[in-house]
């Protein structure tokens, strides 16, 4: 009887142990890496040339320069092929590359016919979140960006990673509603200059459509 | 003088050897019971699985009447399963040793009509596949179940009911695990046996510690048993439809529970008796309690159900009293008529003395019973969505299509299977407390002879 | 994972039911729907297939009561046994209500229905294991279950039919429940571009489908909270309050007054206190 | 967001649509996938378009004759729903059921899309070229008065091409026909205030006595019916209006009543007519004409031959003479009769008598460009072309969209006839039963995709000019606009005229910027001016008013009271609903499972019985019955409905479809088909309600799919749809 009792107490105790430990030591994913598969893309568009440090050979160019939608719309869209030509009919230097005449010949139709001009480039999603969610750029650029003014790369680095030392994009977040979640819960100030916080929404139907 | 239970001199060794004969050598029924079981199955399978892949409209509910057969015979099956804990728990505090050489097959049967319960909440789910939603498990999502809901109270009070009715019969089977051990040719038997068995000899320690735990899993069980069903029954009764929000529904359903759960044991005590011959153990008089105790339960669920009535009846809830009326009137009429008679007209047959004993009347009896008693889920279930409050949403005609009642038949059959396989493998009379039966019988039998006997001498002087 | 996070959620989401202490910070969505002015034109209704990615189930599906309207519209008649209905019939467009004290809230076991901070009764597909207890509890039997897979196995949307289908709505598969939800994708995008803007949104910035459809204007849709919002306004001057069971116009004291009031709830005293009030429809007495 | 500087042709052009990124699988996708799908990717965008975004482009329904300005919006390149435009004075922003599924016309996926030409029993896919070549090719040789056109209702910038070439040809025939449209009332409001389609001001009037006109459901232009009825039903405009319906079986309408009066089927003149003796007895200054015409008509006589009691005759006119001004309407029900003629014209004459002309009865601004006038669709045109064609007048006929084959009534033996045509052209958007008789099918664009423009025959303020403009990039090259039909048709024959159009695109802008002066575009650049136009969807045409007509007793015939016919003793109320109509609109899967206002009932048709005469018959609700006319019989299940004469039963048009598409095909039963073949004494017009027939269960029972429960419409004690007494609520103080 008294081995019993002792064992149940036992149990109980480690039960309790376990639920105050997970309680107290929950920790935010914010920071989980996972590495999403490489993309084949129709061209292989260095991120780290346009937007990578000067000092690494890049041109430091705003992420919103081309994904200009991002703080207006709730996806941030991929350029259209317009701006790309835009530069880079300036740009001698590399009109000869094979991605720069890849990319004019969607502009200009390529030699044999299989590609018309002015076609749109059929890029690949990177980060393709489930159809159920309703991820908004807008929102996030609003706050991080604009409110709480911090730089660019680092805002949208939160969850696209650090884009500028890639080439092609790649996925380096895991993307997942826990994932999101640890970063809804944070405390996040209002702004540049206030102590006060607030929290992401918890709401379901923030995210869910 | 009354019969007697039992046959005060059976020799132990003749019971073991009765016992373990059931094991080895059942009459052929037994393999017909097992194939029709199979080909139950068989049919409820293969209509889940259409189900499955094609959605739940292949049952034919709809949107106003979200929930068909399956609940009801969900709450059937969980009614069910209350007669073993009846019988093994609360009748062994009581020390009404009658019990003994049936409760080892009542106490089986609570533990496989529990998982029959717990098919059904599965095949009722839209998504099945996702259903450890339900859990209470730290995940990813931060997330957790509503606990607020009955339905999770639900799985939580099953999942808590079945894994101590396992225990609970496992642990109860221990000495006979060892005694089959101990009579066993080698084979995956023996192995079996003597796994399970945990080292057995027979020790008094063993004895002593064993009388304990068993006792006290017992005091644990019987507050679960009651209040799994009490929240089956706040699945209905803490929801704001009439005919289903009524405050008596918790001990109602209980007296329910255990009503069917009685009649089951008479129609396996009548089936085990004649399957595996033991006639010996599981006597006439021993049915003759149980009737009656089926009897009085039958009463206590008249008188309940007729508290319900009347409670509906003089409130001022218009919606509840329509949907009574409808019962009584409507589409359902056949089947809540069906019920009324099978749940307290039928019963009364057992009031009788001379039917007490009679096997072909018991049999019929007890089905009748049990087949009022699903009607009687039936009917809590469906007639308050043909009926509810929103006039526009009733419907006109809610017959389940044939998926839906080849996988409620075969849930007869996949308990069936396991009942019967379960009852092959294990000994389904509790060898050790049939002997102690017998021993305590022959003391006191004794006892009385020696009695009368000093009353003899007495009168001698 | 944290068990904080679990007490607080539950306070948080649970006791979204009308209480004095705790009112609703910027929004409370609600409606109004004058009867007097529904025609019974079921143009709400397909404005909703239209707007919400409906499935059209068809005839032998209908049958079976497999229909997917979440905004209904029903028809009554007079039960007074002439030989003609000769006041016309009355016409009910019935939709979720989003009870602020909904019934379906607290019985769903995995917690996909709830109450958002706008006072929307929410439904999340993904977490919906379709137990249906729900629907089983509506008093208004307004959610519609996905007996069949739509999409895909039943094929509702053959190519190019699919190219319809708003993108900023759920195509639900099989095995979810779903309901009314005031046009929410509506609602988020009008938020949104009113916060950019630093205010909150102004009446009549947002539009439910059916009410930019009614062509009689009978539905009023908009913000309790917002002083401006022409639906508060209806609810004031009919004196229909959210959080209270028993309007002024039930009561026997101000019988005078309140007989010219028409507004009112539907199973108000169940206590769900519903987000929809419906305006009584009104007959000429003189003919 | 309404622009349209942009290039139509390029805006267009973007990927994503039509693939991947459209077909949201529930809750299939639930985890993150990458490089599966294409992002959204443009080439050229105009600045404003942004992903996710939508952009609302103007355009005008086609689903009907109402004509109400729309506005589609558009995202990733795709259209997904409508919207009314708030512009528009017809419709303001609302939009009815109908006009929604003007997506489904244009996803629909059972749209013809390539031409078609009859080789024995099957389509052999041809193209354009050759198709346009063959025909072509037919009309040589035949003369022009036996080329003849069937069209619908036809109007705006594709009217004047289609007269063009009918010019071309040589004075070919054109026969415009709408199978439910208002045509006798048209030509009684003709004869009595000067105008086929007075404005009717509902939202003035103070009482509206409805002869069977169903203008909230299927009449004329309900949206903007419905608009003007919920200002009447308001106390703003001095007290809220009172709305009599009078009719035999209950339309959406008169399920809206706050009196609704079943009356014996034909005899709505009489009623008029007595009413105006009522008036006059009550004191009401009634002309002497009216007065003497309407003598004869006591309220015992009139009681006695429509069945209305002579209290509510009574009660009526006294109403009438209370509160004014009121407004008589004269609807399809008044005038589908052999004598529909003469009940228009006694209505007409009731209105009158009422002085509601000028003050409820308005008359509209006559059209400035009489070109683009609608040719208004009737039901004489059928007749006429189907003599034509059983006297072998018809050598080529061309039919734009109309589908006679579906609506002629038995009687004509229409499709008979059609087979002596030896080459038959049809414009179409399905394979409906009409196009399946043709000899070349040639496929049309959706109303979403084409240009074009079109002028609402009933007008809500002034005369308009609506634009019809794509809404997208055509989802099958194969298709082509009509507009662009006929200009490439009227190149083979007037090749120097219209070689300067390079599409009907080109044709309608110049011919809009050419007169942009008397569009209200003076002074503005011919770009900016085009812009514009585009950008509000619609034109707002000046003109001058037209001037009122007196009408006059003296023409007045009186309508014949109601006849019996032992063999056959019910009549025939054919239901023109808002959902199906003529049952054009009969593939649009939403118009299909939207229910029946009245009856709930969805994909099927069924016949409206009183329960008195179901009773008398033994017929029970889901009873197969059978329909029996002298023109043919039809099966299909009873509903009883207490809205209905138990003179009459009604079964609803536009079901039963033998073609057409996947979702219209086998659904319920064509009425038209055992409509007897009776005319109006007056018009000529099919008269639809004359139809007599008699019927009998057939043994068989169906269980109704419907949305109504099993408690029926009862609500059975419960507090769920209230109806409150005018006296017991105060309107003038409502929000």
């Amino acid at each position: 009887m008294h081995r019993f009792l002792r064992l149940s107490v036992f149990f109980a105790g480690l039960l309790m142990a376990m639920a105050s430990q997970a309680n107290t030591t929950a920790q935010p994913l914010t920071t989980a890496d996972d590495l999403g598969p490489q993309v084949d893309q129709p061209i292989e568009f260095p991120h780290d040339r346009h937007a990578g440090d000067a000092d690494k050979g890049g041109m430091q160019i705003n992420c919103m320069y081309c994904h200009t939608y991002a703080r207006r719309s709730i996806v941030a869209g991929i350029p259209p092929l317009q701006k790309c030509i835009g530069c880079h009919q300036g740009i001698e230097s590399v009109r000869e590359t094979p991605r720069i005449k890849k990319l004019f010949e969607y502009w200009e139709g390529s030699a044999d016919g299989t590609i018309a001009a002015k076609t749109p480039i059929p890029w690949k999603k990177v980060h393709d979140l489930p159809d159920f969610v309703r991820f908004n750029h807008e929102r996030h650029i609003q706050r991080f960006y604009f409110q709480q003014e911090k730089p660019v790369q680092e805002v949208c680095g939160y969850c696209h990673g650090d884009v500028k030392t890639m080439t092609v994009a790649r996925r380096s977040k895991s993307l997942s509603m826990g994932w999101c979640v640890s970063c809804h819960e944070k405390d996040h100030p209002l702004d540049a200059t206030s102590t006060m916080t607030s929290q992401g929404p918890n709401d379901c139907w923030q995210c869910h459509k | 003088m009354t019969e007697k239970d039992i046959r005060e001199d059976i020799a132990w060794a003749k019971i073991n050897k009765d016992v373990l004969k059931s094991l080895e050598n059942p009459r052929k029924m037994y393999w017909v019971i097992i194939f029709i079981a199979l080909a139950m199955i068989g049919v409820a399978v293969g209509a889940e699985l259409y189900q499955y892949l094609t959605g739940m409209g292949v049952s034919y509910k709809n949107n106003s009447h979200v929930w068909g057969l399956y609940i009801a015979t969900f709450i059937f099956w969980i009614g069910m399963s209350h007669s073993g804990t009846l019988l093994s728990a609360i009748l062994h505090l009581m020390h009404a040793d009658w019990r003994k050489p049936i409760y080892r097959f009542a106490e089986a049967m609570t533990t496989f009509s529990l998982m029959t319960a717990g098919l059904f909440v599965m095949v009722h789910l839209g998504r099945l596949w996702m259903f450890y939603y339900a859990l209470p498990y730290p995940s990813e999502r931060w997330i957790w179940p509503n606990f607020q809901s009955p339905l999770l109270w639900d799985a939580m009070a099953i999942f808590t009911y079945l894994s101590s009715s396992v225990i609970f019969l496992y642990i109860g089977m221990i000495p006979d695990l060892a005694i089959c051990r101990d009579n066993m040719k080698n084979g995956w038997r023996k192995k079996l046996y003597t796994t399970l068995s945990l080292g057995w000899e027979g020790t008094d320690r063993q004895w002593r510690n064993f009388r304990i735990t068993y006792l006290t899993v017992a005091c644990f069980l019987i507050p679960l048993a009651v209040s799994v069903h009490s929240i089956v029954a706040s699945d209905f009764a803490m929801s704001q439809q009439p005919g289903w929000h009524i405050t008596s529904f918790p001990p109602y359903f209980v007296a329910g529970a255990l009503y069917s759960g009685c009649a089951a044991i008479i129609t396996l005590f009548i089936i085990l008796r004649y399957v595996f011959r033991f006639e010996e153990y599981m006597t006439l008089p021993i049915l003759k309690k149980t009737a009656r105790l089926t009897f009085a339960i039958a009463m206590v669920w008249t008188y309940l159900n007729l508290i319900e009535f009347a409670s509906v009846w003089y409130g001022h809830d218009q919606a509840s009293k329509d949907v009574l009326i409808y019962k009584a009137t409507g589409n359902y009429a056949p089947f809540w008529w069906g019920m009324m008679f099978c749940g307290s007209i039928v019963p009364l047959t057992l009031a009788f003395t001379r039917f007490q004993t009679n096997i072909p009347v018991l049999f019929v009896v007890s089905i009748l019973l049990n087949v009022g008693m699903w009607l009687e889920r039936w009917m809590i279930v469906a007639p308050t969505f043909a009926h509810g409050y929103y006039p526009w949403a009733w419907d006109h005609d809610q017959w389940p299509s044939f998926v839906q009642w080849s996988i409620v038949f075969g849930s007869f059959g996949w308990f069936a299977l396991l009942f019967m396989v379960f009852c092959k493998i294990f000994p389904s009379v509790s060898m050790y407390e049939v002997k102690e039966m017998v021993y305590h019988r022959s003391q006191e039998t004794k006892k009385k002879e020696l009695a009368s006997k000093g009353l003899a001498n007495k009168g001698a002087h | 994972m944290s068990v904080t996070n679990l007490l607080e959620n539950w306070s948080q989401f649970r006791h979204k039911h009308p209480v004095e202490d705790k009112p609703h910070a910027e929004y409370k969505w609600a409606m109004s729907i004058d009867l007097d002015a529904c025609t019974g034109c079921n143009a709400c209704s397909v404005a909703c297939y239209a707007e919400n990615n409906l499935p059209v189930v068809g005839k032998e599906k209908y049958s079976h009561g497999f229909s997917h309207h979440w905004m209904r519209i029903e028809r009554y008649w007079d039960e007074d046994g002439r030989e003609f209905p000769d006041q016309g019939a009355q016409f009910l467009p019935m939709m979720c209500q989003h009870c602020e004290a909904a019934p379906c809230e607290t019985v769903c076991p995995v917690g996909a229905t709830n109450h958002t901070g706008d006072g929307l009764n929410s439904q999340v597909y993904n977490r919906c294991i379709g137990s249906r207890y729900c629907e089983a509890n509506c008093p208004y039997k307004v959610r519609y279950f996905n007996w069949y897979d739509y999409p895909t196995t039943n094929n509702v949307w053959p190519e190019p039919m699919n190219q319809q289908l708003n993108p900023d709505v759920t195509v639900r598969g099989k095995g979810v429940m779903e309901k009314c939800t005031f046009c929410v994708q509506r609602l988020t995008v009008a938020k949104s571009d009113a916060r950019s803007q630093g205010r909150t949104v102004r009446d009549g910035e947002v539009q439910t489908a059916c009410q930019q459809a009614c062509p009689t204007g009978a539905i009023t849709f908009g913000n309790l909270v917002d002083p401006e919002a022409r639906v508060g306004k209806q609810w004031m001057q009919q004196q229909v309050e959210l959080a209270v069971d028993h309007q002024a116009k039930d009561q026997h004291e101000h019988a005078e007054q309140a007989s010219k009031l028409r507004g009112y709830r539907i199973f108000e005293e169940l206590r769900p206190y519903p987000s929809v009030m419906y305006l009584e429809r009104v007959r000429e007495s003189a003919v | 967001m309404i622009e349209n500087s942009f290039n139509r042709r390029d805006f267009l052009k973007v990927l994503g649509w039509g693939g991947a990124a459209v077909t949201l699988s529930g809750c299939g996708n639930t985890s993150v996938e990458d490089g599966r799908e294409l992002v959204t990717s443009y080439s050229e965008p105009a600045e404003y378009v942004i992903p996710s975004i939508g952009v609302y482009f103007n355009s005008t329904c086609a689903q009907c004759d109402a004509g109400c300005n729309i506005m589609g919006k558009v995202r990733e390149g795709r259209v997904l729903k409508l919207e009314g435009n708030s512009q528009s004075a017809i419709n303001r922003g609302k939009m009815c059921g109908l006009g929604q599924a003007g997506v489904q016309a244009h996803y629909n996926p059972d749209r013809l899309r390539e031409p078609l030409l009859r080789t024995g029993d099957k389509g052999e896919a041809i193209s354009w070229d050759t198709a346009l070549e063959l025909i072509n090719a037919k009309l040589d040789g035949v003369q022009g008065n036996q080329i003849a056109f069937l069209t619908g209702g036809i109007s705006g910038h594709v009217n004047v091409l289609l007269k063009n070439y009918i010019d071309a040809l040589g004075s070919a025939k054109h026969f415009a026909y709408e199978a439910v449209a208002p045509s006798v009332v048209r030509a009684a409001n003709k004869k009595a205030y000067g105008v086929e389609m007075p404005r009717l001001r509902l939202d003035k009037a103070k009482v509206i006595v409805s002869f069977g006109a169903d203008f909230l459901g299927a009449w004329v232009s309900p949206v903007h019916f419905a608009q003007q009825y919920a200002q009447f039903r308001k106390a703003s405009n001095g007290g809220r209006g009172v709305l009599v319906q009078i009719e035999s079986k209950m339309t959406l309408t008169g399920a809206n009543a706050d009196r609704w009066l079943a009356i014996r089927p034909g005899t709505e003149g009489i009623l008029a007519l007595g009413l105006i003796n009522a008036l006059g007895a009550g004191g009401v200054k009634v002309a002497a004409d009216a007065a003497g015409a309407a003598k004869a008509y006591t309220p015992e006589r009139v009681s006695t031959e429509t069945g209305i009691s002579v209290e509510q005759i009574t009660k009526l006119a006294a109403l009438l003479k209370e509160r004014t001004p009121s407004l008589v309407i004269a609807g399809s029900a008044a005038e589908g009769y052999a004598h529909g003629s003469h009940n228009a014209a006694a209505i007409a004459l009731l209105n009158q008598a009422l002085g509601n002309v000028g003050k409820t009865v308005e008359f509209p601004a006559a059209l400035p460009f009489p070109q683009i006038a609608p040719t208004v669709g009737n039901r004489y045109a059928l007749h006429a072309l189907n003599d034509d064609m059983a006297h072998d007048q018809v050598k080529v006929l061309f039919n734009f969209g109309a589908n006679p084959v579906f609506t002629a009534p038995a009687g004509l033996k229409f499709k008979e006839n059609l087979g002596k045509v030896p080459f038959k052209v049809a414009f179409a958007h399905y394979m409906d039963e009409t196009a399946l008789q043709a000899d070349l099918v040639l496929p049309l664009d959706s109303a979403l995709e084409e240009w074009g423009t079109s002028v609402p025959e009933y007008a809500a303020e002034g005369a308009q000019l609506n634009v019809h403009q794509p809404l997208m990039e055509k989802l099958y090259p194969g298709t082509r606009a009509t507009g662009d039909i006929l200009l490439a048709l009227l190149k083979l024959r007037r090749a120097q005229e219209y070689k300067g159009y390079e599409d009907f695109y080109a044709y309608l802008r110049s011919a809009l910027v050419q007169n942009k002066a008397a569009l209200g575009g003076s002074g503005k650049d011919d770009d900016t001016f085009w812009s514009a136009t585009l950008s509000n969807g619609l034109v707002k045409l000046p003109g001058a008013s037209n001037a009122a007509r007196k009408t006059s007793a003296t023409t007045l015939v009186f309508p014949a009271p109601a006849a019996q016919d032992g063999a056959y003793p019910l009549r025939l109320i054919p239901a023109v609903t808002a959902n199906m109509r003529d049952g054009r609109h009969a593939n649009q899967p939403w118009l299909q499972e939207s229910p029946d206002p009245l009856t709930t009932i969805v994909w099927d048709s069924w016949v409206e019985i009183h329960p008195k005469t179901a009773a008398r018959l033994g017929i029970v609700e889901g009873d197969i019955v059978e329909v029996a006319s002298k023109s043919g019989t039809l099966k299909a299940q009873a509903y009883l409905f207490p809205g209905i004469h138990p003179d009459a039963i009604s079964i609803p048009l536009g079901y039963g479809h033998q073609a057409m598409g996947r979702y219209a095909k086998d659904i319920g039963a064509n009425a038209f088909h055992i409509m007897d073949a009776v005319f109006d004494s007056e018009t000529g017009e099919l008269a639809m309600h004359e139809t007599r027939v008699k019927i009998s269960p057939t043994g068989q029972r169906v269980v109704i799919v419907k949305d109504e429960g099993s408690a029926g419409g009862k609500q059975m004690g419960k507090k769920i749809a209230v109806r409150v007494s005018s006296e017991k609520v105060d309107l003038s103080e409502e929000v």
